[in-house]
């Protein structure tokens, strides 16, 4: 029993390794610290785990399992290891996806083996915790795969037919669901009833998902990140573990506030997200109608009006991921300022597919983070900029959204490229963005067009400068 | 004067449901008041780092896996071990790998 | 749902030293994020405010003072009513005074 | 034992109610609201502890105590809105001091009565938490109740001679202090030695605090408020009572940071404000030697400067609550903004006698809290600023802390009141300030030095202007 008091204060260390963990992320300065601050509270809390196995099974013999655990603990070590270094900056969001899902079933699993384990001794809020545990962790589960299988863009996706009424099966399921879980608690932890309940659950997570646009799974993303965390502590309160109640609630509300920021960014809400469709408003003006006026150039004439130029703000957009010319950026950019252009880069919230995306990927490539400017302080400065570089962004540059009360994405926040001198953009087509709509900035007065994949554009536009 | 309240402190009761709640609410005020102050840059990092964290169930899993338990229980167990341990290493790997970048 | 779990989270034990020291560590987590985040302009009301609230210990002085206690306990705790009423009060209203004036 | 479940929840609705309304006070928007959000709080506690009460009690007959408790609340709610309503807004810091004092009193008999009650059945971890309450409790409040007299300026602390061997008293008392508390513990709750524990914690606050000047009462009072904090959090582990453990530890946390606060703004650790003595360093300037070239003024040329300056700074001091000048400087701000004068004031951390005193009172006389301006940002306009008007200042615009390494207050950041292009310094003498040092900035070319009492001086000033 002595051990006792030592076991709980290694979980209350992990806690507060993972608390400040999160703290140290606050600031890019600390924020690798920070990483490892909280992986050593993970371990921490692994290694408390154990003495915990056995300060529980002291008389049993535990020799079996302990070798199954470990063995666990290797594989899927190996597994995350090469998961994590094989994965590309770009398919970030995937990734995420994936290992939210892991976390989700391992919630349901860890809850099904407490039952199982304690049979019809399960005190009821225990039992309240099982099901709370199984519904959430299941939901994540299927909901996490569904958004990485989208991400992904899997063929066989496209073959999927839609769900009639889709609304009511939601809720009926959604209600089926909640009803096992009472019954599964009524019945002093009915086996079947929990496991009924987990495939109810399942099929739950892939019906709310699987009619959100594949755009829109970032904030699904978020928003399940959440639910895992959320999964986690009702784990916790079933095994009466702080430090899981602690780490998951952390997680919770981390998620949710991504999820609402993403949404403010989009001018969005969460509810318009989950259950709404986005497209083309009717009535909102086509892309005949509005691309009247389109100029395009080539890379020669880019490179000469960025050669007299003194300021340039490159704005990176989903594209500019596509093409993965980040590093050819960096090289534009290092030229740029060896000639003593002053450049920056404005980074819109929701650029890209992730929050943070862009940052991300620019910081891959060894751009300092003092070129990056947030939204509003780039917007600030567009008037006295020369030439606005449009990387691949389409919806977060496009001025309806700040002019055309209509449009579908009227009053969502952007980047005013428009408003600067000059304004290329570069991109393959006049192919619509995320939001499936015609972009005015493309036929602008002061805006040209360069048509080709981001990564070769800008190495060309670097060759045609060093050639001048 | 520590290890005379350390002898005592086990003595007390395991779990409080209640107790458990004011945890779970404190955390939440914890994370909302950190996550705030997390600046966008580090938006992608954070969701990956708190996706690692997300996998703290590995502590449930080796709880469960172990000790007396039926074989169900343990089968399980082990599989929610696996998983989750995918889940922490790839998290926290991930999120190294790209906090890396922010060094420099 | 609530209910039934509401009707047994009573039934759990009363309270355990180790999740009083975690609520502890968090709610100082709590109270730092907050507080590193008020304006110096705020600087004196929250001095007083803050002072109110550890009058909280009214709470405990209540508990104290009633019930089938021993006569010292209640004299004890009746004097403690007493001062620490003064103190949550005295310092919610005077807080109340200063901030009005920054309503304007 | 079903009525626990809703006192639980009733306690954890107040401790949200707490923090909900603690992070009201973040911005002068929502303060007022937060403030009375925490009242609430706080009033919730206490009804879920008269039901807390009851349902402990049932069995016995509480009709003599709940009329006592009632009396006590009313007795105790009528003082506190004598003491509240009536206080002067200079007067805060003493206040404080004094309240502060009674949470801790409460603490330590709430602590002794239930050890009255429990006697020899106290278990080790509950008792351990007493002693803790106690002292604590004890110390904050002789503490506070001196650092009241000291900052009231009673008379008799003149005539209390100095304890010989400080610091060797203070270490002899924290020890017997703390030597009770293990035998009070070790002896399964012995009333007597709590009893003691208290008495000797009463003498540790009393010669903690008596050595400490009055001008460093503020540190002192904030410091005793996170004990306060403290304490009651210990009660709380007495009583095993959440909300208290809440409330207390989120007070704790507050009077620590602004102990830290105040000793960074003072360029001081918190060590050298606790023992250290301040004072003229040896070596450093006189009085005379620094005051060979001061210019002393008159109301009307004052006047006459401010009709013609375009923009005035007010740098605003202790001596401005002495003199309670604050309404009169709020006529003069109008004034010159009626003639088209820029007026803005700059607020160092530590002006006054408590962290933000000046913004209180400049709140208090109705001017506008954008016209307040931090340290950092005034400093950064003084080069443009024609008129510098400083109203009893004295330390916190002392150049030698930027410009002289041996000085006492060397590396305190502060106004540079002495780069505006005139500066007007009004205070009634030549005499020090609270680091009892001389001012260079007093004898500077640019420096016009107005001897009179704050108030009166403004409204001269005031009068002159009317009369141009
Ligand atoms: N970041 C987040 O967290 C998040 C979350 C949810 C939703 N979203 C949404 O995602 C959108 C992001 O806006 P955005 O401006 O970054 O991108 P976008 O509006 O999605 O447009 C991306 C553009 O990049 C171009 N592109 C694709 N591949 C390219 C390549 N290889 N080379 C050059 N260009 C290429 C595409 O045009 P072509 O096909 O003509 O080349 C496309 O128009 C927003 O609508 C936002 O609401 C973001
Ligand atoms: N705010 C805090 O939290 C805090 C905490 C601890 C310590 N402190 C210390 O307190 C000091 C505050 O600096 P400070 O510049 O505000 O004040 P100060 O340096 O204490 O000087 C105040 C000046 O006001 C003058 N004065 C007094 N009564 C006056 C009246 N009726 N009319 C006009 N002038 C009058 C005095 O000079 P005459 O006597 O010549 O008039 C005195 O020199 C700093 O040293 C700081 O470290 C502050």
């Amino acid at each position: 029993m002595n051990s006792r008091i030592w076991i709980d204060l290694a979980y209350l260390l992990a806690s507060i390794l993972l608390i400040v963990g999160l703290k140290g992320l606050t600031r890019p300065r600390t924020a690798v610290r920070g990483n490892l601050t909280g992986a050593l509270g993970m371990l921490v809390a692994i290694c408390a785990g154990f003495f915990d196995l056995q300060s529980q099974a002291l008389l049993g013999n535990t020799g079996v399992s302990l070798t199954w655990i470990f063995a666990g603990l290797v594989v899927g070590t190996l597994v995350g290891i090469v998961l994590a270094l094989k994965v590309r900056m770009e398919s970030m969001p995937e990734l995420v996806a994936m290992l939210n899902g892991l976390g989700g079933a391992a919630s349901f699993l860890v809850a099904g083996a407490e039952l199982a384990h304690k049979g019809a001794n399960i005190e009821t809020n225990a039992a309240v915790a099982v099901a709370a545990s199984g519904l959430i962790g299941a939901v994540t589960l299927s909901g996490s795969l569904l958004a990485f299988a989208k991400l992904a863009e899997f063929k066989f996706l496209k073959k999927i037919p839609p769900i009639p009424f889709q609304q009511l099966v939601n809720g009926l399921l959604a209600l089926g669901a909640v009803g096992l879980c009472f019954w599964m608690v009524r019945s002093g932890g009915n086996d079947f009833a929990y496991w009924l309940m987990v495939a109810v659950s399942l099929v739950l997570g892939y019906s709310l998902t699987v009619s959100i646009g594949g755009a829109d799974m970032p904030v699904v993303i978020a928003l399940l990140n959440s639910y895992s965390g959320i999964a986690a502590a009702a784990t916790g309160f079933v095994l009466g573990n702080n430090v899981l109640i602690i780490a998951g609630s952390l997680v919770g509300a981390s998620g949710l506030i991504l999820t609402k920021i993403m949404c403010d960014a989009m001018n969005r809400s969460l509810t318009n997200v989950l259950f709404g469709k986005l497209g083309p408003v009717a009535g909102g003006p086509t892309a005949d109608e509005v691309y009247t006026n389109v100029k395009s150039t080539s890379c020669e004439e880019v490179a000469m009006l960025l050669d007299v130029a003194n300021r340039v703000v490159i704005v990176p957009g989903y594209g500019m991921a596509v093409a993965q010319a980040q590093h050819a950026v960096r090289d534009l950019t290092n030229l740029l300022k060896s000639k003593g252009v002053e450049v920056e880069f404005g980074i819109h919230p929701v650029a890209g597919r992730m929050p943070g995306h862009m940052n991300v990927l620019l910081a891959e490539a060894d751009i300092p983070y003092d070129l990056l400017k947030e939204m509003d302080e780039i917007n600030a400065t567009m008037a006295q900029t020369d030439i606005c570089l449009v990387i691949g962004a389409n919806d977060t540059v496009n001025p309806d959204a700040r002019t055309n009360p209509k449009s579908a994405i009227a009053g969502m926040p952007i980047i005013n490229a428009d408003l600067a001198k000059t304004c290329i953009v570069m991109k393959r087509s006049l192919s619509p963005g995320f939001a499936g709509i015609p972009n005015p900035l493309f036929s602008a007065d002061n805006s040209l067009m360069l048509f080709a994949d981001g990564k070769q554009a800008v190495m060309d536009i670097i060759t045609a400068m060093k050639e001048l | 004067m520590f290890l005379v309240f350390a002898e005592t402190v086990a003595g007390g009761p395991q779990f409080s449901m209640m107790a458990g709640v004011t945890i779970f609410m404190l955390a939440v005020f914890v994370g909302v008041e950190v996550i705030t102050k997390i600046p966008p840059t580090l938006h992608t990092p954070l969701m990956s780092g708190s996706n690692a964290i997300s996998g703290i169930t590995l502590v449930g899993a080796i709880l469960a896996s172990g000790g007396e338990h039926a074989d169900v229980a343990k089968v399980l167990g082990f599989i929610a071990v696996v998983l989750a341990t995918v889940n922490v290493v790839g998290g926290f790997l991930v999120t190294h790998r790209m906090l890396e970048k922010f060094r420099k």
